[in-house]
């Protein structure tokens, strides 16, 4: 597919972003860039999907084709593309209000569907954009000002779920360890098949709770003998919620959903009016 | 009463092959060379309740069901008591011997002689269309291609052939039958969602995503079906917010696509309207319409969902609504549709209803002459501006692909090169740039059609599916010595007040008929070209119009 | 240009403190005694960009915001440029001396001797609240009244002494200065959103749900703020679709229940809508808009959504939209929206924009006498049949508890007693039933205000959050000779033709001033009256309008 | 709260119902009766929530107070009516398009927020209403008319997402087995908090290939040592996919979502304006 020349870092751009300074989105979009040029993919390879919120606005800060639709519904945007054009890399960018939230209903249908799609959560465990509400992943008794008395309800462990359901590719990053952070996006886009990222990303105007250190604390990295293909060791890791583990955690290689479909391989984004006689076939099983 | 076409009610309970005998006795009709209109009257659930399948047939063209009825045949008991207001003197009823119906008209048909209760529909077919005057080699032919794939064909052939043999050896107590026509054209009998599907294919058609809602799903499953032939992908999403955002997401990487649904699947459905505009991305939205609000009558009729399509989706954006009357405009105004979604870069919307969408007709095959698409910007073209300011606010389309220096599309308003803007002037040339397009959609507005007499003073105005019922009750009060005509809307919005109002000016007497309560049409007519029409003909019970129902209208006026 | 009142507009970035500064200045500006209109304008991002606080006061009642700056509060180097449009001769600018700006007029101000970089904005407010004649006693109590339970209230307090002891001893610049009031009657600074929360409540609010959106979100907050006190339960739903699900069970158990939303978010609810008008639950539904389609301009502001609020929902139903022009009328029409909505048991919306939702002004305590609400079926009461046949449509309401039997709501279509039904008869008097209550809806409507000289030829004809520009227009050309009055819908729906037309017939000079780009308004008088207003001044660039715009489109004529 | 004398299974009444003859959806009817009459539940304290489908029917077959909304929807429906009436013992029946499908997003929030609600779902792997596609928990490979080359997705595991989110009562219950399914109703109203009862409902018209006998075949009861209350068996348990087991999977205590609100207890359904003094107390707030 690569036909373009090998891509460097200065392909992918520099953009004014509208970032909070020190926000960790800043170091998401640094580890993305390093991984695409890892991955030899020249920015228009790459097809950038997105939802609304401060994550969502990653795709406007680098070189790619871009969709930036609605808050929450990336990932079925996402799986109309892959199905129409295989050819390019897609990903999808959003935050966890998007993704978990508004979107929770799509995400499982990814899951279970397995277009070829890579999916990175920028998960600040509040919505940023709208200054500071809970998000799905926000730790109960977080205070906000849309929950004075703390948040009531169970946090949704988007990791958890993606390894029970046996999602293609599971693996959680770390906004504040770049180099760790853009190998896992890499392994991602490389695998066939949903693969999905969830990253851990500090807030620093609306969440004083998930800091930088709050994260540093509550993480490590997975054992260097850690098996991702070992579904049982997996669902341990992933439940884990003292500490949070970072890595590959689970990896499976069900075909990809547009396998199953002939004509997604000669593209259906060739338009290809059918011709008369094809109709007239059509026609006839109406006879 | 015209005599010169027939009219067949077969009644039952859902799960007793209703739809099957019906299926058979309609094509082989149609093969014989009739001209038909099926209608279908069920309940919203899988087996028992009275359901009928209603066949109308005629050697001339017909535009539309009607309500008397020559022939009832009976399967449950709840027939007779639901068509008796529809039986004439001369009408005729026929009923399994096992279901011990007791009527002076009745002529009973011992179908358990000929096989056993599971086939009683093969057998009433056999003997039905033997006195309907089907030869034996075309209702053995059409029954084994409705059997397709499946088993049970030698069972079902024998209990046919003897069914036949009886008939033939009884005196058919039919009254009053059309003859058979001399040499059959080449037909399709094809019903209003079918005809969409294969109009949209016509028209390019590549992507397709549904989550299922009666009366579209028919639509989709129809696509389902070609798929593998026309290469296009149909799948079903997990809700219909994923079934349009999957067809935008379709789209924009290049694949013509379309969703199809009904009203409360179209509610979830308007923020993707809105976005589908935002984006300038292509799209076609079949909403079926059923009665409502809320889950209303699944399997009814209505037409009350004009303004809502009018309106979905939030701000301000151009749009166009097609509205076709029968199949042979289902057809043609689907490949219109996905043309205009492509011209246009943005939502284009087919507004039917459950009586297009279910009932069939025999129809030529549809035309397939060339289409013209339009083309795309192919690459190197640096830097690549997916929202160019241009004069008519139609930007040359690009399709995300290696080698374009970039495709990018927002959902926030943006610069021409598509990322997210916050500037203000920008902003008011973006919207002027998007409602330019309603000038282009104007010029391409379909007049609507006139059908009747010139001189008529009285005219019967109506959109979509309302077609058939005002023409033939036209004709009828025209033969009557009522000259009257109709006038057709195959396409509500744009409308173009300059060559609307003088089609409707020219009447004395202006009835709007509209399958909806208050009068959605008659009210857009209003706004758009000032003139008010306070004679209104509305049927909002589920029923689809019948020709005596206007008639009926017009005498309690 | 009236001397009378005085505008201050604050630039900065979003994250310097400029919120923190106007919200105590113009706190305790009203708690001197002044009217005023306090109006944001902000980018959608939480740091950075260049924002404005503008605060216009005066003696006298104001209606809107103006655009010439009397004093411009510099904190960054953008907002000279922005301005500079907008300063008259007499104009000044002040700046933090650290901020080293150049201009004629310019008084630079050593913010960084009374205190640290963090607390500039407290220091600034110290001076300028010195130079505009408020009390040192005022500010302190204002300042710690905002500070809260926050820390750094020492701190604080240091700075503004100190910059308040420079400040006294510095000759102030301003010029034209307003007097201060001699006793300060007891007002609110509100917003919109905050006085359709409090009106929400007087009007018996119990439940809402809501899922965050600009510009709605902050109705929401207002009533977490006072959800303990009032007793009412407010919850984050997990999206639009739960958000309104939640407040029609909620709604449908007892509670007056309503959720609030922008066009987005709205989209997602229109099936609700539908569903609340089908089972007869009583729901009020807030859409502040905001420039669309799709995301749009989350953080501006536009009366793009009218057309598609008054059609949203698949189906046939009644609703009323009431589109309130003021905090005042927030409140007043809050509160009848929840008696209306539990009268005619059905969806009723309050139709604002972001201008309103977010602008602040200064008000006199709203109107707390008693209120009442309609009674409830209490049990027993054997059997209770929710959707009972009466003339007017509307059913006698009983809640679901212990001793009725019992109480069902269907959203397909039912019998009185709810039960879902396919029958057709039954259909059809439901619809008629459910249509009925327009007419009683019709009955409530509010008529259209009208300000200005009754002998006016030229009428601004607008609604919702247009009328202070409106009015303060229509006084300035009216005081220069040319008699101008408005006309204000604060009720967009239903409309009743016997009160408007005569109102709209009286003009020679009709203008529909309207905050979208293709006048929906001006449409639908068309549609309801027949009227049509040609001459129409829109605005549609994210701003709202100032009387100076409609001075200056007239002038263009 | 019950004030009404003990009911008799005749209150709850006997309707006609749309549904085939031999249908799944009888046998869960009658065990919810017999459940409601066990746990001393009047009908008139009984609220019946639903959206649509055959399922979703059922609340018009017996006597109790009724919501019967749209497709997808009757859990955000009930949580509203649980915090408005916390007196009223509400239950969700709907089918696995309606709660897992359309209404997934709302299947994870509700396990999330823990109202007091009971949840039964009438999986019968199948949209039966509109006659035959496949649901999210149609096996892969079922050929439908609207999936003629077979399902491609992976399947929903109900039970296995609603352990791993810890909701707070998990059971799977067979139609076939009427008795322990109502066992299991009635355990799950007793439950406080979010309750979710899994139903294995045969489809005789549409589907063809998980009948009564295949349910039968590919389910067993859990052991009698079986320990509800311990996670990590659960877990095991819960993700059998051969053979499903029966019974009650796991239950946690976790407090109701209502009880973290005093306004719940006054109940919100009881209209009650606020005094002038309130209200100028509130006025106050924005001097
Ligand atoms: C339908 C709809 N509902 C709500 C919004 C408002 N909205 C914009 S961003 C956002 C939340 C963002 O949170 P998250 O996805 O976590 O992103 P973050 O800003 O934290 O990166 C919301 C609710 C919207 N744009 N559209
Ligand atoms: C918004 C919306 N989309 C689609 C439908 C159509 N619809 C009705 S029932 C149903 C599926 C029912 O499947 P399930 O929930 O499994 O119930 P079952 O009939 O199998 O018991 C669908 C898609 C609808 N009523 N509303
Ligand atoms: S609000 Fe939070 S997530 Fe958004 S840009 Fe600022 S720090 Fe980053
Ligand atoms: S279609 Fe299936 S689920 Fe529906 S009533 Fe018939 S057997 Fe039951
Ligand atoms: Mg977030
Ligand atoms: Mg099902």
């Amino acid at each position: 597919m690569n036909e373009s020349p090998a891509p460097a870092l200065a392909d992918y751009g520099q953009y004014e972003t509208a970032w909070c300074p020190g926000c960790g989105n800043f170091h998401i979009l640094k580890a993305l860039k390093q991984a695409l040029l890892e991955a030899q993919l020249p920015p228009d390879h790459v097809l950038l999907v997105s939802g609304i919120g401060q994550a969502a606005k990653t795709p406007h800060y680098l070189n790619a084709h871009v969709f930036n639709g609605l808050h929450g519904r990336a990932l079925p945007v996402a799986t109309g593309i892959a199905l129409a054009n295989p050819e390019l890399e897609i990903i999808v960018e959003s935050g966890d209000g998007c993704v978990y939230g508004e979107g929770g209903n799509h995400f499982l249908a990814a899951i279970r569907r397995n277009v070829n799609v890579t999916l990175l959560v920028h998960d600040n465990q509040v919505y940023g954009l709208t200054k500071g509400q809970a998000s799905p992943t926000s730790l109960p008794g977080t205070v906000t000002k849309a929950q004075p008395h703390g948040v009531f309800s169970a946090p949704f462990n988007p990791v958890g779920i993606a390894v029970a359901m046996r999602a293609n590719f599971v693996a959680r990053g770390f906004s504040g360890e770049p180099e760790g952070l853009s190998a896992l996006i890499r392994q991602a886009l490389m695998h066939p098949g949903f693969s999905f990222v969830e990253i851990l990303q500090p807030c620093v105007s609306f969440n004083k709770i998930n800091t930088f250190k709050w994260y540093k604390d509550h993480s490590f990295p997975l054992p260097p003998d850690y098996d991702p293909t070992d579904w049982s060791s997996a669902m341990k890791m992933a439940f884990e919620s003292d500490r949070l583990p970072l890595g590959v955690l689970w990896m499976d290689h069900r075909p990809p959903f547009e396998s199953h479909f002939p004509a997604v391989h000669e593209g259906l984004w060739k338009v290809r009016l059918p011709s008369p006689a094809l109709l007239e076939t059509l026609f006839d099983s109406y006879r | 009463m015209p005599t010169s076409d027939y009219r067949i009610v077969l009644g039952g309970e859902a799960g007793q092959g209703l739809q099957t005998l019906g299926a058979l006795l309609s094509r082989a009709l149609v093969r014989a060379g009739f001209h038909l209109v099926v209608t279908q009257s069920y309940l919203s659930r899988i087996r028992g309740g009275h359901n009928e399948f209603a066949i109308r047939f005629s050697l001339a063209p017909l535009h539309s069901d009607r309500e008397a009825c020559d022939l009832l045949v009976a399967f449950d008991t709840e027939s007779l008591p639901a068509q008796t207001p529809f039986l004439t003197p001369e009408s005729r009823i026929i009923a399994p011997t096992s279901l011990a119906l007791v009527h002076p008209r009745l002529t009973p048909i011992p179908t358990d002689h000929f096989g056993p209760r599971s086939l009683e529909n093969t057998a009433m077919a056999g003997v039905l269309g033997t006195w309907l005057g089907l030869p034996m080699s075309l209702l053995l032919e059409t029954l084994l291609d409705l059997l397709g794939k499946k088993s049970q064909t030698h069972e079902n052939e024998t209990v046919l052939r003897a069914a036949v043999e009886w008939a033939n050896a009884t005196p058919p107590p039919l009254r009053n039958l059309p003859t058979l026509p001399p040499s059959p054209p080449r037909r399709l009998m094809i019903n209003g969602n079918e005809a969409l599907a294969l109009g949209a294919i016509a028209g390019g058609l590549r992507f397709a995503a549904f989550y299922p809602m009666t009366p579209a799903t028919s639509l989709s499953l129809a696509l389902i079906r070609h798929a593998d032939a026309a290469g296009l992908i149909v799948e079903q999403a997990e809700d219909e917010i994923a079934a349009i955002n999957m067809a935008i997401g379709a789209s924009f990487a290049g694949a013509p696509s379309l969703v199809a649904t009904s009203g409360g699947g179209f509610a979830l459905m308007t923020e993707g309207v809105s976005l589908a505009a935002m984006t300038e991305t292509p799209i076609v939205i079949v909403v079926a319409q059923r009665p409502a609000p809320a889950t209303g009558l699944p399997t009814r009729t209505e037409q009350g969902d004009l303004e809502f399509v009018l309106h979905a989706g939030h701000g301000e954006f151009p749009r166009a609504i097609l509205t076709p009357g029968n199949p042979q405009q289902c057809f043609a105004l689907a490949q219109k549709a996905m043309l205009l979604a492509e011209l246009f870069q943005g939502p284009v919307f087919l507004l039917t209803d459950q009586y297009l969408a279910d009932s069939y007709r025999a129809v030529d095959p549809f035309p397939t002459a060339p289409f013209e698409f339009p083309s795309r910007v192919s690459p190197p073209q640096t830097p690549y501006q997916r929202y160019a300011f241009t004069p008519n606010g139609i930007s040359p389309r690009a399709v995300p692909q290696p080698g374009i220096r970039f495709v990018v599309a927002d959902s926030d308003e943006h610069t021409p090169d598509g990322h997210i803007t916050e500037d203000l002037e920008i902003r008011r040339r973006m919207v002027e740039k998007r409602l330019a397009k309603a000038r282009g959609l104007a010029t391409q507005a379909i007049t609507p059609d006139r059908y009747g007499p010139s001189t008529a003073e009285q005219l019967f105005v109506c959109w979509g599916s309302t077609l058939g019922p005002a023409v033939e009750a036209a004709e009828r009060l025209t033969a009557q010595g009522q000259p009257t005509a109709v006038l057709h809307f195959s396409q509500v919005w744009p409308l173009t007040p300059e060559t609307i109002v003088p089609l409707l000016r020219d009447a004395r007497h202006v009835h709007v008929v509209e399958g909806n309560a208050t009068g959605q049409f008659a009210r857009l007519l209003r706004r758009e070209t000032g003139l008010d029409f306070p004679s209104r003909i509305n049927r909002y019970d589920g029923l689809p119009f019948t020709p005596e129902t206007l008639l009926r209208a017009l005498r309690h006026e």
